[in-house]
């Protein structure tokens, strides 16, 4: 699989962008001003960029709780998300949404989702409408370990496999559902075992490997654009903060996160293998930092300063008619 | 031109027009062609109650999808595939098996466009049997469009007939919005003068199936025929009575029932769900609430009991309100003195 | 002897000194000690929001089981271990999430002992928090308990405060029917006297919080605090309100509320629920059938609007019911003329 | 695994009692005058009765609609049961039930169930409770190849497998899901390829055989009752009638029926075996057969001739208290 140097700066640039943005948001939301529950995908960026670059903007991925990263990947607009997290008024979702339920349509953003396994039935009607208007177009799934023991998510397995669907269930394995360790949640220990039970393909991925991530999707929605039916993909990677902020992280080893971020940072061994093979210079990864720092900056200021729906807004949007 | 079509020839013919008329409609459900990956005749069943029969024939496999047993992810593939360019016409065999797929109706299809802000579009159907009197027990016999009606971003449909049903399903169909489309099992047979051609009766505008003076009853799909049997036994009584069918629980046309009580100052809602936060408490409240000063006598329920749908036929007889039940609400509401 | 207690700790201690005494009780649910399975402290969270906190430290691995994220397995679990000997209380961690097992509760433990002629006990109680406030948004925030109330064979709890929380959850978990229990997720910070001593409040007893004879307040959970601070705003203004907190929806006390209203003449009804089908109408209608006689205004209903809870907390703090919309629905209601 | 005669005796005193229980109920259906669904299990009773054999009154079954063979191979009262089928006041269930909510607690028989996929989460209760209090019990949930479909299924093998429960998850596949090809539905071909994903063992038997289904049926339970979790056993069976009486058929291939009763029914199969070994007589399996007949002939003059509850017995059985 060939990828060319403009998209390995959107890779990195995008990478890049849910880095800053979410360690951010950290900040952000320990001074008190962001309400909400907030869950955050530092550290398994490389999945959703990985998955996502080959997808374009008539392509639907439908996301978690943790969908800040798959909304940037995916291509939402970065002050809009921000203004929605913070809740207002001309935020990606009007303020209505919030983290939990970012989405646009117009970028094939199906919506972060709250309810665990959610997405994984809706993956199946936007890969059925694809194969029924014979558009060539792909759905993907993100779902997490915890969210691969949910009913929903294995019978949309089934389902998919059945009806030959064009649809990739990408599991992101970060070890714990809240704080439940995935070793023990799911008895068949990996995910990519469950593969054959629903007859279809499955890979496993080292999450902080860009390209491997990019390899092993690009070929299993090439196989569902051909026609060929669903993959499992398991893209083992890590989360850098709690399963939502506040969380006390009592359930993780002690120096857990700093060794992973010593050790497994997806985005300083992009940089590694991009500058040592000679493909980027570092100068210009150091380009899209600052700019990626500036955007971020901006979007929070510009959220801050954002006015609040108001009581107009409360009753609109239920129904287009009623 | 109109014929008698039997309701079940009316979701039937409702589905067949509107999918020669816009391609973007699907089927999607367990059996609704039948015999997929069976050695015998496809298009073996036409669903559990044969209502979906020959369309498959007309339309092919690309259109009317039999799926395995597997209720959220159909539902849900009807959902996401709404929001993706089709309009899905699920079919969730019975009401009573939401239990394994609330989840996509109530918090993915009813929330999209309300939490991205008004950027989504789901036009999504689902069609489903509901009611007792078929001997089908708990699991299978139950209303539950109170459940339904509760949920902001829903529309619930609730036709009495075939003529009605035609018309409902193919603005159901239309409709930009989640549709949950309740069809009463005891009604398939029931035949009524269907035009041919297409139509639509627009959502949240009540037919007001018999004019009266002296009483409003509002009833509900089978109990509209219940509540027209009551009312003719009380003309002989001399009792005149208004009988209104909302059509639709959400939205309610609540306009037509209050204008009509402001009239006949009684009411009486007839309701075959459980009594509990229901469709009659519903109304009634509201007409409590509107239309106090017109009331001379309290507002009527006349309910299903607090209990599961029994089996025994004996006790679903008793069960379901009857035009009796009925008939003595009325009778009751019109002797009131304060 | 009684000290302060949040409702957090009331729904501790009456899980704790239960298990103490009765060694069927078992708990189960996502994270509810936490830690499972991970490589650091056992007893992690005690649930998403601490409730549980310290119970496996006493009661063990055995009794205080944490589970994969898969409600209906764990859920019905629950249900059928309560028909084997156990008394399970499992934690649906939102009522949101009953969309994704729903079934096993009103298909299957609501069912049983009707379905099986009376031959089944099944003692289980499902705790699940609930309730608008927390900027939780759309798919975490919502009330539902008209939809369990809604289903006979189940019944349905809703306590305002740590006080009313401990005696009835203790019930619950001595009853042998399944039990619905609401906590309201605002409500886990507040403090009330509680005895340290084990005690019981009955299903179907309504709690009258304040006694007043020109309107009737009736108002559940979360909403009941809200009540009484409009009926003190209200006594200044000489309109002295009877609050009414009816703790459980199912079974509902309705004597006590009619009693009162025959006393009052004027009722108004604050539910956090969504308008339709919900208790406001419920009672409302309930009353203005059985105590027309008595209504000197029309039943008022205040209650969430048919929306989807929304995120940004200033749509959402419009989204509650607030004090002053019951107080201007209790002025008009005393100041209604016919 | 012995079987001794006193149990060969029961398992065709059982079996028998199934098929013709199944047999005169069809034809009392086509009379009008039994009410609602009614599915019956005939062609199967070796599964049930192979597996059920194993089990004490302790130990709970959750069945499916396709119920009245699991209850009497778990001892339930068969003139009570054809009460209940006729909705007759004195049933095994009141009345209130009918065939497919038919249940009798005190034989450890836990209910049909007319959600398909409803049994195994309720089963992985009896287990749980089983493990809780010690008891040295099992449970055993019978679900089709549809209900293997649904995701309350899926869910519940990973459960049982995780918390290592003494459930058994016996799978009978007839071919069928209502008018549905199993060969269709089951994306992996045979059920029983999913038991690697679950982390159970997983065995397929030949449903026609008891000996085979009595063997896996009898290892999985010792399993179970040794602590060392739950096994899948995928039961090849056939069923001799429509999916619900009424049913028209023609979704199976002519003549289907006609060649299953002639070459593979488990009853046939059983005699000869038991006769040719020497193990009973065909006098001895003859005078069970008289017994049946007339168990049956009598539960249904006498069920015929029973009332019916009356409106005292609509609003009682709904709480122990309310
Ligand atoms: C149906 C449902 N059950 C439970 C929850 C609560 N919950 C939210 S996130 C979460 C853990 C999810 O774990 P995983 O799928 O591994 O995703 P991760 O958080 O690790 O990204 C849980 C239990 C929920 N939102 N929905
Ligand atoms: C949740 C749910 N979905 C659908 C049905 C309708 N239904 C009843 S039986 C059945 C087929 C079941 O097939 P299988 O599990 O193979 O059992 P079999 O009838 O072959 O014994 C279906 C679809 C149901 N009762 N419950
Ligand atoms: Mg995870
Ligand atoms: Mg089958």
């Amino acid at each position: 699989m060939q990828i060319n140097r403009t998209e390995l700066l959107e890779a990195y640039r995008k990478m890049r962008t849910i880095r800053v943005f979410e360690e951010r948001v950290h900040e952000e939301f320990a001074t008190g001003q962001m309400p909400g529950f907030v869950h955050l995908y530092a550290g398994e960026e490389a999945s959703a960029v990985g998955v996502c670059l080959n997808l374009s903007d008539d392509d639907k991925i439908c996301s978690t709780h943790r969908g800040h990263g798959h909304c940037i990947a995916k291509g939402c607009d970065v002050p809009g998300m921000m203004l929605e997290l913070y809740g207002r008024r001309d935020g990606l979702c009007g303020g209505k949404g919030g983290s939990m339920h970012i989405a646009d349509l117009s970028k094939g953003m199906m919506g972060a989702n709250a309810i665990v396994g959610g997405g994984p039935p809706l993956a199946c009607g936007a890969a059925l409408a694809a194969k029924t208007l014979g558009t060539g177009k792909v759905a993907v799934t993100f779902t997490g370990d915890g969210g691969s023991n949910q009913g929903t998510t294995f019978e949309s397995m089934n389902f998919a496999s059945v009806l030959k669907l064009p649809v990739v269930f990408v599991f992101e394995n970060n070890g714990y559902a809240e704080t439940t360790g995935s070793s023990w949640s799911v008895a068949c220990g990996d995910i990519v075992n469950r593969a054959p039970a629903f007859a279809m393909p499955g890979v496993m991925v080292d999450g902080h490997d860009f390209f491997a991530v990019h390899e092993a999707a690009s070929e299993a929605i090439a196989r569902a654009r051909a026609g060929e039916g669903p993959t499992l993909i398991e893209v083992k990677v890590d989360r850098y903060f709690g399963h939502h902020e506040g969380d006390s992280e009592k359930y993780r080893a002690p120096g857990e996160v700093a060794k992973l971020r010593a050790e497994k940072d997806c985005l300083k061994r992009f940089r590694k293998r991009v500058t040592e093979a000679g493909l980027l210079q570092a100068g210009e990864l150091d380009a899209i930092d600052r700019d990626v720092g500036a955007l971020i900056d901006r979007s929070v200021k510009a959220a801050l300063a954002a006015p609040m729906p108001t009581a107009a807004d409360l009753m609109t949007d239920v129904y287009i008619s009623y | 031109m109109a014929r008698k079509l039997t309701f079940r020839q009316a979701v039937n013919e409702a589905l067949r027009q509107e999918m020669r008329r816009d391609p973007t409609v699907i089927l999607l459900g367990e059996d609704i062609a039948g015999g997929k990956g069976s050695p015998g005749e496809q298009d073996a069943w036409g669903g559990d109650m044969g209502i979906t029969k020959g369309l498959i024939g007309e339309f092919g496999e690309r259109r009317v999808i039999d799926t395995p047993i597997s209720e959220s992810a159909f539902i849900g593939a009807a959902v996401g595939a709404a929001t993706s360019g089709l309009r899905p016409v699920a079919e969730l065999m019975f009401v009573d098996f939401m239990g394994v797929c609330f989840d996509q109706i109530f918090n993915q299809a009813a929330k999209f466009r309300y939490m991205f802000g008004g950027k989504a579009k789901t036009p999504v159907v689902i069609r489903t049997q509901m009611g007792a009197g078929y001997r089908a027990a708990a699991q299978h016999s139950q209303c539950l469009y109170p459940l339904f009606t509760h949920i902001p971003g829903l529309k619930c449909v609730v036709p009495s007939g075939a003529y009605d049903c035609k018309g409902l399903l193919t603005q159901a169909i239309r409709d930009d919005d989640p549709v949950i489309f309740f069809e009463h099992k005891l009604l398939y047979d029931v035949a009524e003068d269907v035009p041919e051609e297409q139509y639509t009766i627009p959502f949240g505008e009540a037919n007001v199936v018999r004019e009266g003076n002296d009483v409003t009853i509002v009833a509900l799909a089978r109990m509209v025929s219940f509540a027209k049997t009551a009312a003719e036994t009380l003309a002989k009584e001399g009792i005149d009575c208004e009988v209104i069918d909302p059509r639709t629980t959400s939205p309610l046309d609540l306009d037509t029932i209050l204008e009509s009580v402001r009239r006949t100052g009684r009411l009486v809602v007839v309701d075959e769900a459980h009594p509990r936060c229901n469709m009659a408490a519903d109304i009634a409240a509201q007409v409590a609430e509107q239309a106090f000063g017109a009331l001379r006598a309290p507002p009527r329920m006349v309910t299903a009991p607090h209990t599961p749908v029994p089996f025994s036929p004996s006790l679903e007889d008793l069960f379901v309100p009857s035009p009796e039940k009925i008939a003595t609400a009325v009778r009751e509401a019109r002797a009131y003195k304060a």
